[in-house]
């Protein structure tokens, strides 16, 4: 029982850090088809950051949440006024590889600025304790991402449901030109679409560095990916969908680790892989798909 | 096989042409080259067969796939596993299951093999590709790499994840890997004048419009995945009998960037871009590597800049899709710059 | 008011307008009428700058022609698209608030809002429904106030009766000769010949890209005699 | 030859075409018009495969098609074109139209598609991509691409589009060639009702998704309701 409870935690707190990376993926995706491979390393600039104005300015560790929040936010948005703005237009394979370079030069900047080696940045370490809730043990990190990851999602629907730009963000995911028809500057949704993409990255960097300790400059890779295949079971584009994909993901995921013998613990991953790919057979554009009825329109 | 049609005579004319510049390639190093550059020619050409294999997928249909390392991969080991022989295996896979280091094949028999169990999962990932959309066939591509990665890491019994399968027989040399070359230089021109490639580019340009002219969209990308991993294959059988020694990192992302950084600088819709791309990343990348060591130039050693060749991949890409998406080649194909079309005013 | 000289409008490759002049005054209502095809969606299209086009666009004496689509709509012009174009994953209310996403005036906008409502009960009804479920007629009648929910100083209305029943059809043109009488601008596009002349100060015709025939409205009595000159069949 | 047969498609619970039922004979050169969002268009797609009918049965001689996707119903012999252009713009004309030639079997009549390229006026442009050609023989491209389907049945959705009185004749003498030298039948959607009605043996009038009228051409321009349908509602 305990170990139910610990282990429903721990998927709790993957699938929300998976959920929080594939809605910063899907709103981006959703309003401009641009399938963005560069949000991992949003995430490591956020890692870098933590390090260099740790080391430099301060040590309080609420300054430099805020700041890693702020750095990914600006590193968002100005990806996407350097390079995403000139392929904005262009078809879904130019967007995709062109996040796929800039993804590229990202990691070796860091490479070349920092070092192979993972840089280190322990300011944040102190979220994660081991707590009792009574028998059962489990990591105060977890917590908080979990109840950090449901606030931010109710924050970011009460935006796109209250707010004027929220509700444009919704809209342009459906009829984009019609959005400007209505007077709203096109750069302005991109704009805040990234910002957002990026504030939700940065919160996922503050979680995975308080697990990690240290900055790489592969660190974001590996879970964009998850969310990236989050995204396509839950339907890419659909922000629900996103949701629901990564915590299903990080069910799948800590079910396999518990499921299949400790030898084969490497190969979790894989096994969760190929589970959504039986998905995929059997709903080829994901569960929650926005509705596509071509009507007449052919 | 009826006659050739007039584009299709044109492909092997293109081909011919390409297959010259490889071979004038080949003629230079032969002439003045070091023997060190046999090693980096090896590798340019088995990644142009690599780009040339991602060409019939990704070019044609106009899909960015990124599973190619993993099917690369597949075919090198179980190559390497079928032909290294049991005396050596015993050392160098004692663990290995089901008997698999109990035997020994001839090397064409291996390749067979190899092939066989690459175009096999070729087929079976093909038929549930083939019927995805969009963004979910890059997706899907990736979870593929990523699966196969963690078996070949996981699987140490086998695979020796990121340590090195050593002692395959070195059967492979520079003439072998030229011949092969050119075979799929040949091999992927024919295939993008074929009908299935004809049908596969019409879908790319307008999917319903080619459903209206009768075209199974789903069947022509079938094909052209399962003849791509079987390039794929080729260049991975090659990799394994030029090394003597393979190991799980190779097959990875960094492969998959470098590659796709290759075709998309020549452009994705022709063959020859794949051929222009791969030579000129080769060359360039040598050069930046040279940098990256910090040499001594004119007096001064330059710092060590690890990242550095990386770094150009990301921004040859980023380049090329922001001023010309199509690539250095475009449409065109070598023989368009050499002999005008007929009827073109 | 609005007035377009030598208006060309490019699709790809092809002129689909072949360089057309047209004015609409002050508090008047233009129609603008032809077959499909010829070139009235492009008209509005380029007023509004969506699409390429050559020539001057002037609204009130300042020429719009290099204007973004965001800030044209700035400038008053608000269009209600052909085909509607409604946000059907967004609610009623979101819809409308769309509309009047540049205006500052929280208050004047919710009293126009519940305006709206007043005059179609049904959208008040639906205000938290997506506008999906909506009908056809009422999605039109939802466009229409979300275009008008700016406050622009001219609307243009691209065949607002397509695709309805004759009944709809029917409140359309009253909501829209009702809209003239308040003294709003407007630019009509329709297909539907006799119901728009009946609606409107001025008409032109226009047919494979340039305008055919212009004249006060009452010149073209009930709009029965254009369907010899639109379609060449002799009613 | 064609038979739809009570066909209803519905989209988000509106009837986009409501119970239609009509037959096109072979050879025939079958007109069908109505006013704007009539359901024309999705007509042709319901008859293409592009939709599929919620209710209802489309046979082509005795076969039913009305399951069949897209690719199976133009090999057996429906072919159409596209109210927008879907020509397929990195090949050139000469692969564009071996496109679908590559769908029909050997024994076909090569000399179908040589003769409509020069009578198309296509010959000298064989070796260009389509965006570098004139929007009329763009047009004239679809045409020809869906006739090296050697098409039973061959839709044209508004051919006439964007051309002038002039090529609006060419176009009109060169269905009258196709149907002399190639035996099908043509179903012709366009709003050009002069050359509809010139060129059609039979029409049919939808209006909001359902029949209006059919019969010859004189019978139904004579037909009150199809005025009405035109004009809209103001005439009572």
């Amino acid at each position: 029982m305990d170990y139910a409870v610990q282990q429903f935690l721990n998927a709790l707190s993957f699938g929300a850090e998976y959920a929080l990376i594939a809605l910063g993926l899907a709103i981006v995706f959703s309003i401009m088809g641009l399938v963005n491979f560069a949000h991992g390393e949003v995430i490591a600039f956020g890692g870098y950051s933590l390090a260099v104005v740790g080391t430099i300015l301060t040590g309080n560790p609420l300054i430099l949440m805020g700041f890693v929040l702020l750095a990914c936010v600006a590193v968002a948005v100005l990806l996407e006024k350097v390079a995403f703005r000139t392929v904005r237009d262009a078809d879904i394979t130019t967007g995709l590889l062109t996040a796929f370079g800039v993804s590229i030069i990202l990691q070796n900047v860091f490479l070349l600025l920092g070092s192979p080696r993972p840089v280190a940045a322990t300011q944040l370490i102190f979220l994660d304790r081991t707590l009792w809730l009574g028998p059962v043990q489990v990591s105060s990190l977890q917590i908080y991402e979990t109840v950090a990851t449901i606030l931010a999602i109710a924050g970011l629907g009460l935006f796109l449901t209250r707010s004027n730009l929220g509700i444009a963000m919704r809209a342009a995911a459906r009829d984009f030109e019609m959005v400007r028809l209505c007077g709203l500057r096109a750069n302005r949704v991109v704009s805040g679409a990234f910002a957002i993409s990026g504030l939700l990255a940065g919160l996922a960097c503050i979680f995975i560095m308080a697990r990690r300790g240290s900055a790489a400059p592969h660190m974001g890779f590996d879970p964009v990916l998850t969310a990236f295949v989050a995204c396509v079971v839950g339907g890419f584009g659909s922000l629900p969908g996103a949701v629901l994909g990564g915590f299903l993901l990080g069910f799948l995921e800590v079910g396999m680790l518990v499921l299949l013998p400790q030898s084969y613990g490497g190969l979790a991953r894989a096994a969760v892989f190929a589970m959504v790919a039986l998905v995929l057979i059997w709903r080829p554009d994901g569960i929650l798909s926005p509705a596509s009825e071509k009507g007449d329109k052919i | 096989m009826t006659r050739l049609n007039a584009s299709q005579r044109r492909g092997l004319i293109g081909a011919l042409l390409l297959s010259l510049l490889i071979l004038l390639i080949v003629g230079l190093y032969a002439l003045w080259g070091e023997s060190w550059q046999a090693r980096v020619l090896y590798a340019a050409f088995v990644n142009l067969i690599v780009v040339i294999g991602l060409q019939t997928f990704m070019g044609n249909a106009n899909f960015a796939v990124f599973s190619h390392a993993a099917f690369m991969g597949i075919a090198a080991y179980a190559a390497a596993i079928c032909v290294t022989p049991v005396a050596m295996k015993a050392v160098s896979l004692p663990d290995a299951p089901w008997g698999l280091n109990a035997f020994e094949m001839s090397p064409l028999a291996s390749a067979l093999v190899a092939l066989g169990i690459t175009g096999t999962l070729g087929l079976l990932t093909g038929l549930f590709m083939s019927r995805l959309t969009g963004v979910g066939v890059t997706i899907v591509s990736i979870a593929i790499l990523v699966i196969v990665h963690s078996i070949f890491l996981h699987r140490t019994d086998i695979f020796k994840g990121n340590q090195a399968l050593f002692g395959i027989p070195r059967i492979f040399g520079l003439t072998h890997v030229t011949v092969l070359a050119i075979v799929a230089i040949f091999a992927a021109r024919l295939f993008r004048e074929s009908a299935v490639g004809l049908r596969l580019r019409a879908a790319a340009d307008d999917e319903i419009g080619a459903r209206a002219m009768g075209v199974d969209v789903h069947r022509a990308r079938l094909v052209a995945w399962v003849v791509s991993t079987l390039f794929f294959a080729a260049a991975g059988i090659a990799y394994a009998f030029f090394l003597g020694t393979i190991s799980a990192r190779p097959f990875y992302f960094n492969f998959v960037f470098l590659t796709v950084a290759m075709l998309i600088l020549g452009g994705l819709r022709s063959v020859s871009g794949a051929v222009f791309g791969t030579l000129l990343i080769t060359i360039g990348l040598e050069l930046v590597r040279w940098l990256e060591t910090g040499p001594t130039l004119a007096g001064v050693k330059l710092p060590q800049m690890l990242g550095l060749s990386g770094l150009l991949l990301g921004v040859v890409i980023v380049a090329v899709m922001a001023f010309r998406p199509h690539g250095l080649m475009g449409n065109r194909e070598i023989e368009d710059l050499v002999l005008p079309r007929k009827g073109t005013s | 008011m609005l007035e377009v000289a030598g208006l060309k409008v490019f699709h790809g490759p092809i002129e689909a307008v072949h360089g057309i002049d047209l004015a609409v005054g002050q508090g008047t209502c233009v129609s603008l009428l032809g077959p499909n095809g010829a070139g009235k969606t492009s008209t509005l299209g380029a007023i509004v700058g969506s699409v390429r086009h050559e020539g001057a666009i002037r609204l009130d004496g300042r020429d719009l022609g290099r204007m973004a689509i965001e800030d044209r709509f700035r400038e008053g012009i608000a269009l209600c698209p052909e085909g509607r174009r409604i946000f059907n994953n967004l609610s009623v209310h979101d819809n409308l608030r769309m509309g009047a996403a540049t205006r500052r005036d929280a208050k004047g906008v919710a009293a126009d809002i519940d305006d709206w409502f007043a005059r179609f009960p049904i959208l008040g009804e639906r205000r938290d429904q997506s506008a999906g479920t909506l009908s056809g007629g009422e999605q039109q009648m939802l466009a229409i106030a979300r275009a008008l929910l700016s406050r622009p100083r001219i609307l243009l209305l691209d065949e607002p009766s397509l695709g309805l029943a004759p009944l709809i059809i029917r409140q359309v043109f009253e909501l829209i000769a009702e809209l003239r009488r308040d003294g709003m601008t407007i630019l009509l596009v329709e297909q539907n010949a006799s119901a728009a002349v009946e609606v409107s100060d001025r008409v032109y015709v226009m047919a494979n890209g340039v305008i055919r025939r212009a004249g006060a409205a009452a010149e073209f009595g009930d709009g029965s005699g254009l369907m010899d000159e639109l379609t060449g069949v002799h009613a | 030859m064609l038979s739809i047969r009570n066909v209803t498609k519905t989209f988000g619970g509106v009837a986009a075409v409501a119970d239609m039922s009509f037959e096109v004979a072979a050879s025939e050169i079958h007109g069908l018009i109505g006013p704007n969002g009539a359901g024309k268009t999705t007509m042709i797609n319901l008859i293409s495969g592009f939709l599929t009918p919620n209710s209802g049965r489309i046979l082509l001689d005795d076969t039913e098609i009305h399951r069949m996707p897209p690719e199976q119903r133009a090999r057996a012999g429906i072919a159409r074109t596209f109210q927008n252009l879907r020509l397929f713009r990195n090949l050139s004309v000469r692969r564009n139209i071996e496109v679908a030639e590559s769908n029909v079997g050997a024994g076909a009549d090569r000399s179908l598609v040589e003769e409509a390229i020069d009578r198309f006026g296509l010959r000298g442009v064989m070796e260009q991509t389509p965006d570098s050609l004139s929007y009329g023989h763009m047009r004239r491209l679809e045409i020809i691409r869906a006739l090296a389907l050697r098409p039973r049945v061959l839709m044209l959705d508004e051919p006439a589009a964007g051309m002038n009185a002039e090529e609006t004749e060419e176009l009109f003498e060169n269905l009258e060639w196709l149907r002399a030298r190639h035996a099908c039948a043509i179903i012709l959607i366009d709003h050009d009702l002069k050359f509809v009605l010139q060129a059609s043996d039979t029409i049919t009038v939808m209006n909001m998704g359902s029949l209006l009228a059919s019969g010859l051409p004189r019978d139904v321009t004579a037909n009150k309701e199809v005025v009405r349908a035109y004009l809209g509602t103001g005439q009572n």
